[in-house]
């Protein structure tokens, strides 16, 4: 048994050290020793628990069966999820989160005298209300995480789901938390506390469904942060600054991805947050314009374009991701490469379903990150190259984005693929991306389309090289 | 003259949130992936209060309604801790510089 | 249980190391010399301290050892407040953006 | 009288705006309001340290005499100082704050009830360490300083003063300042406290005396960066939040800009700190060299070249300081602009004698800052020039640190002013800049020397225009 001050600074320093992990995180090369970092934090935080509660009873060998059970199956699912389905994970993970921080709480609810928080029905004030606050928001970060993962999974159709009233009834429902916590806190009935949560979680679940598919991303970071601000909430109950230290930096962290998200997509984080966005305009903008000619092309047309090429940007976009095409274009590039003909990667920020998307998938295909650029890294060479290869990514690299004032992507800054010499378009149809929208590209002179899945038509288009 | 240690809290907890701004937008957006699945793991520093609770139980019954909760909580925030940290660690290692083959 | 002050200040001494790294790496390099300036004035911040230490005098005797320090320290740091705020806004009031004098 | 918990949180409030007023300096637009920040900050924690005293007496007037006193010299010394002075300012400042953290420290010492410290003679152990360190390091900021301020002013000559065994005097003084907060603390004896702070003056002297008059803007810095420490220090000592976040910021930020610095010159921190550097290499190395032919002209000379070119880049540097020639400048600028010649401004991280030194002079003067650029954002830009008149610098634009190992210079970043077309070079003479080294562009072929006074030769050039 350690005395709280020692507990307090070994608290501190695994907090220390979860900055230091997400600071390693500011470049590759250290990103390693960042998430080592990481671990050694958390091995602290869990070491001088055991060690401040001083209890190696019964209850610590279950303490251990738990951690050794729970483990193994997160082991499990980390060496086995494919790159593609880091979305999913991720949503799945945050699911995780809230629901401990939900189980948490209700054990200090329950038992408030191990926590040092009073006694049940009269639970000191201050940490009935920050215990309170920290469910509510982890069970909202539970039932919002597993819609957005049954969204993603494609086990729940990803259009948004509206009905009349919504918005209205959801205010409603948040009002009544807020009356809730108060009620609770002033009455301290355990009824009171299961039905918060029971309201809570029914809030998570109608705030999502009207959010479609595609804007899962920005849903998922959203619940990142709330899971962020709940453990802070709980690291004030338990009064744990490593608690309270990671909960602000998980917050801010998914807060600011969130806002890069809209950022990059030009759109409000309101517009996104009361969903219906998407779902409904797919359908009207396909089916009036595909009468206009377009150049389609085959593997051979693509491979003597490139053969004859001096310098290729690849622009991968979420197609590739579905068609899980990435080692089959880093064989491709190989053998352009080979053939002296100078090529790059083109990553724009929303490209795929997630922050970084891209970059994971190219990284998993060996391809090194000093060949991958940003959009401002790169935007100003596509006028100097020859060919755009655009594989499964459709509205980054929309036209329309720059001209069309009336378009719902208009101001999202897209790469500029119009200005090389010739752009090959790998994608199965001329339906529109994740926007709903045309892209005027597909019509272009120098366009040539190449209409295949895009794993196969690489594979194809490499064996013509 | 003492202070109330909430008042600490709550300057741990905003100074924190800047250093978490910083921090985070100094990340380099290639890794923003690794970013959400490492903050998934550290989020799961939970797991102490779970640890607390799920030990709350008494030498006669190590389960009781609470300490359940305790251990559920704790094999969540095992998965999420094991499971963030691995595949953080499994994407970080497949980042890689081009190799100098060429002298 | 209770913890020790101590250990809160360290935690807020550490965070502000952080966050001074950060925000002092942001600041543009134009501005250095305003920056020299204003952490001056900041740092007079001290005067703080010299104010109890003037006021640590009696009724009867405003002026002993002690509060003729603390008197002095007072002089000393306001001149360092008004003179590093002031100057550092004259020197940022000379920055400007060219005028948009074609349209 | 406000409760301690109460004042507790207004010292956070401006300890948060402290940091916003740093924040406000990432950009010119927002610096104005981040000074804003800082003052209100400032007014937030003096006043809740009256309000938590609560002592409205004959000290409370005599307070705020000194306040006003103490205020209206800094007020006419900020109105009065000339820009170029900005050096000794800050290092005459940084004294003050040196002092005033001592003379804290000595009232604590004397009068520990006033602080809640204990009593004379059994002053809290932690409360004393913290006491002692703050005032040994207010000590040393004090003494440094004020030897810094007189080099950067003249009164003293800026030459190195070094004797034998100097290094190892030092390293025995500050062992015995180690030696004596040790004694101190197990005694409590005030001789030792007056030996203390007088060893301390001492040794802020002789670490200072042995450093050039050049190298004194990275010393400032480094005082800058001590005195934060002693705040910090002090701010244990009085368990004041805003004073330990303050001391925290300003000892990162006088820290990281001596790093800047010393990146900037290419030379380690060390070989600074432990002094000897510029006097003596200054007078070997120009002799030798001059009698190489140079091609030296006059102000019309210098206006027809610049009247025919297209595109005209300024390199000001330390002379343009010392000549005050950044308002004659901005007027040459000014007519040259109006025959539709374009001209940007390329600064040096350490052109000049500080940080940033020739941005304010050059804001001064009207320049806007949007004309003005740095090393990495205009390098590139020489090659495309015209002109490049180069006002009073020199070190800043030698070739030598980009070919010669030998340089003591080599591996500084160097504006490529030799790529222009041609050079115009405004100085004095061919005596070398502050490092010391001949510079080989004055006898370069497309090199123009412009012997005069910056200032008297800019005037005479917008004449000639
Ligand atoms: N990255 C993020 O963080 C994030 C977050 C939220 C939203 N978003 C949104 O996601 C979109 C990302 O843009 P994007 O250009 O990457 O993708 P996109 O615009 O959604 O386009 C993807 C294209 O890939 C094609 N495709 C699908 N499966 C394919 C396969 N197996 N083989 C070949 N092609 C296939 C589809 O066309 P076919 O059906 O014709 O094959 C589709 O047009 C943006 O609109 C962005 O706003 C991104
Ligand atoms: N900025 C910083 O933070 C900082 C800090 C520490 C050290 N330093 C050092 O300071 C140096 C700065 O380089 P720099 O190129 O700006 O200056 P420099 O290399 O010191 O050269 C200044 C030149 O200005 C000329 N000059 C002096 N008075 C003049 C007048 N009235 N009219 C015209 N010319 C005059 C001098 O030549 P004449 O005598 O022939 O006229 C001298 O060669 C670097 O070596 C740097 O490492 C800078």
């Amino acid at each position: 048994m350690i005395s709280a001050n020692l507990s307090a600074i070994f608290y501190l320093v695994s907090g220390v050290l979860f900055i230091l992990a997400l600071r390693g995180l500011s470049s590759p090369e250290t990103s390693r020793q960042g998430n080592f970092f990481g671990i050694l934090g958390m091995i602290i935080a869990v070491t001088v628990t055991f060690l401040s509660t001083g209890n190696f009873s019964t209850g610590f060998v279950y303490v251990l069966i738990f951690i050794i059970v729970g483990g193994s199956i997160g082991a499990f699912i980390a060496y086995r999820i494919p790159m593609t389905a880091m979305p999913e994970l991720v949503a799945g993970f945050h699911s995780l989160v809230g629901l401990a921080a939900v189980f948490v709480a209700i054990s200090a609810f329950l038992n408030p005298e191990a926590f040092n928080l009073g006694y049940p029905g009269n639970i000191k004030l201050g940490s009935l209300i920050e215990m309170s606050i920290g469910a509510a928001v982890g069970a909202i970060t539970f039932s919002g995480s597993i819609i957005a993962f049954l969204k993603l999974q494609g086990i729940m159709s990803g259009s948004p789901i509206t009905f009349k009233g919504q918005h209205p009834l959801n205010a409603v429902i948040l009002i009544s938390i807020i009356v809730l916590i108060y009620l609770l806190c002033s009455t301290q009935s355990s009824n009171l506390f299961w039905i918060l949560l029971a309201v809570s979680f029914l809030i998570g679940f109608l705030l999502i469904i009207p959010i479609g598919g595609a804007d899962m991303p920005v849903v998922i970071s959203m619940l990142n942060s709330y899971s962020g601000w709940a453990a802070a909430g709980i690291g004030f109950t338990l009064e744990n600054t490593a608690l309270i230290i990671t909960g602000a930096l998980v917050g801010s962290s998914g807060a600011i991805l969130s806002y890069i998200m809209c950022k990059g997509m030009n759109r409000s984080f309101f517009n996104v947050i009361l969903g219906g966005f998407g779902a409904t305009d797919e359908k009207s903008s396909t089916s009036s314009k595909e009468q206009r000619p377009v150049k389609s092309g085959n593997a051979d047309d693509a491979a003597f374009l490139m053969k004859n090429a001096s310098s290729v940007i690849i622009v991968p976009g979420y197609g590739m991701a579905v068609a899980q095409a990435q080692h089959a274009l880093r064989e491709m590039v190989d053998t352009l490469k080979k053939n002296d003909i100078k090529v790059s990667y083109a990553i724009h920020p929303v490209a795929g379903r997630m922050p970084g998307h891209m970059n994971v998938l190219l990284a998993e295909a060996n391809v090194p990150y000093d060949e991958v650029f940003e959009l401002e890294e790169i935007n100003n060479d596509f006028a100097n190259a020859d060919v755009a290869f655009v594989i499964g990514a459709n509205d980054v690299t929309n036209p329309v984005a720059k001209t069309d004032p009336q378009s719902p992507i208009y101001g999202m800054p897209v790469l500029d693929v119009e200005k090389c010499k010739s752009v090959l378009f790998v994608k199965r149809s001329l339906s529109p991306g994740y926007a709903g929208i045309d892209n005027d590209l597909f019509y272009k002179e120098n366009t040539l389309m190449l209409f295949a899945d895009a794993k196969k038509m690489t594979e194809d288009i490499t064996k013509n090289l | 003259m003492e202070i109330d240690p909430l008042i600490f809290r709550l300057s741990i907890f905003i100074l924190s949130i800047f250093v978490g701004y910083y921090v985070v937008w100094s990340v380099t957006p290639s890794l923003h992936t690794p970013l959400m699945s490492v903050t998934n793991a550290i989020s799961s520093v939970i797991i102490v209060g779970a640890i607390i609770a799920g030990l709350s139980g008494n030498v006669n019954s190590v389960f009781n309604i609470s300490s359940i909760f305790g251990f559920l909580a704790i094999a969540l925030a095992a998965i999420n801790i094991f499971g963030g940290f691995l595949v953080t660690q499994r994407m970080l290692a497949m980042y890689k510089k081009k190799k100098k083959d060429k002298k």
